[in-house]
């Protein structure tokens, strides 16, 4: 089973994390992945992230689905927020649960991978000096190509 | 007519999240040279179309994409979700 | 920094991730890997698990340090259960934080091959029918191969 | 004189889990053979070399290890962690 929330409140790592275990008991293996905010610079006041409502949901959706058929999952949990964020606040979580790590490890970073350049959200760093659009890396649109 | 819809950069170039238009384009290439040509603002925002992402119904399309049947078409740049 | 808990009382999964979370703020991408008491026969009553109490807790850091020698950490925690478990019961977690995810990943994976297959534990399965030793599955230690 | 450690089915088979062994055997595969010889519960422990893993003094070591200055030597099967 897929569950997919896209939200603007804050979600509770530890809460999300314990049900999400309780629910896949059976499973073996589970894998979380977290994203932070980043203060690289230390000039870093909020990341605002937006998003394609209408979009959103289907295509995390139907990166679930396509993981679902590559990996024998027993669950999946995808959170992920838009709006303003704090550094340090957590941005998403995916988790996987599996019969074996393999199948939870692969899936997450599948997850992950196609999260990032393929669900529609969009960064926005405000520091003091001005603000810029995160731009996306080379690395992660090359990530995309090992699956 | 069509919903066409924009994100990010994209959006703050034009000015306006969404807006309806008045087209007779056959592909979403169409679309973007129509566009273009109507204000400087639509000029800058697709300036470089390899930076510019397509979808098409909620759909992520080609700009080769025919617009036919369409009810909303989107344009935005590179994803930084995760 | 490396925490490690080997301990018989059970862990807060939920609690622990979360904390994990905010001890790593700045990181970016925390990965946890948890793995569970796994019935596949429907007969499981429990797991007893052994180690070697004056080597567990070298060997383990032993691999996060091997770790961090590998890739950029902020942070690792390994917790791993002795004793005997019941059916879905959480046996062992590890958390990593870094940077950018793949670090994060890659460190969690390595962590788990690694107390798979070199730190001093054996799962014992207690069915209703009698008893048998976990055996190590091949893939184990072949998985040691690819670092 | 070694402490000698036995953990999971080589323990069970041996029915202790630590013994204090007076020994002058040079390498772990020379205390093997030493213990092999004194009872049919260390020959049916040790049948399987090839089963058994290894360490001195709490590190992994292989049978060819000498034994001098070692304290302690623990036999076991392939670990089971995770």
């Amino acid at each position: 089973m897929s569950v997919v929330r896209v939200q603007s409140a804050p979600f509770d790592l530890g809460a999300e994390t314990g049900a999400f275990a309780a629910r896949a008991a059976g499973a073996g293996a589970v894998v979380t992945f977290t994203g932070l905010v980043r203060d690289d610079t230390g000039d870093l006041q909020a990341m605002e992230i937006e998003h394609y409502p209408g979009m959103t949901d289907r295509a995390i959706r139907a990166i679930c689905d396509e993981a679902a058929t590559r990996w024998s999952l027993a669950e999946t949990l995808v959170i992920h927020r838009h709006g303003r964020l704090a550094p340090n606040e957590l941005i998403m979580m995916v988790a996987t649960a599996a019969r074996h790590r393999a199948d939870a490890f692969a899936a997450a970073e599948y997850l992950m991978d196609y999260l990032k350049s393929r669900a529609p959200f969009w960064k926005k760093e405000i520091g003091a000096t001005g603000a810029a659009w995160v731009a996306a890396r080379p690395e992660d649109e090359d990530a995309l190509g090992r699956w | 007519m069509i919903d066409v819809l924009y994100f990010a950069w994209v959006r703050e170039r034009i000015g306006l999240p969404k807006e309806r238009v008045e087209t007779d384009a056959a592909t979403v290439a169409d679309l973007v040279a129509e566009l273009k040509s109507r204000e400087a603002r639509y000029e800058a925002a697709f300036a470089d179309p390899a930076a510019i992402r397509v979808a098409l119904d909620q759909e992520l399309a080609d700009f080769d994409a025919p617009l036919a049947g369409a009810r909303e078409v989107a344009f935005f740049p590179p994803m930084t979700g995760g």
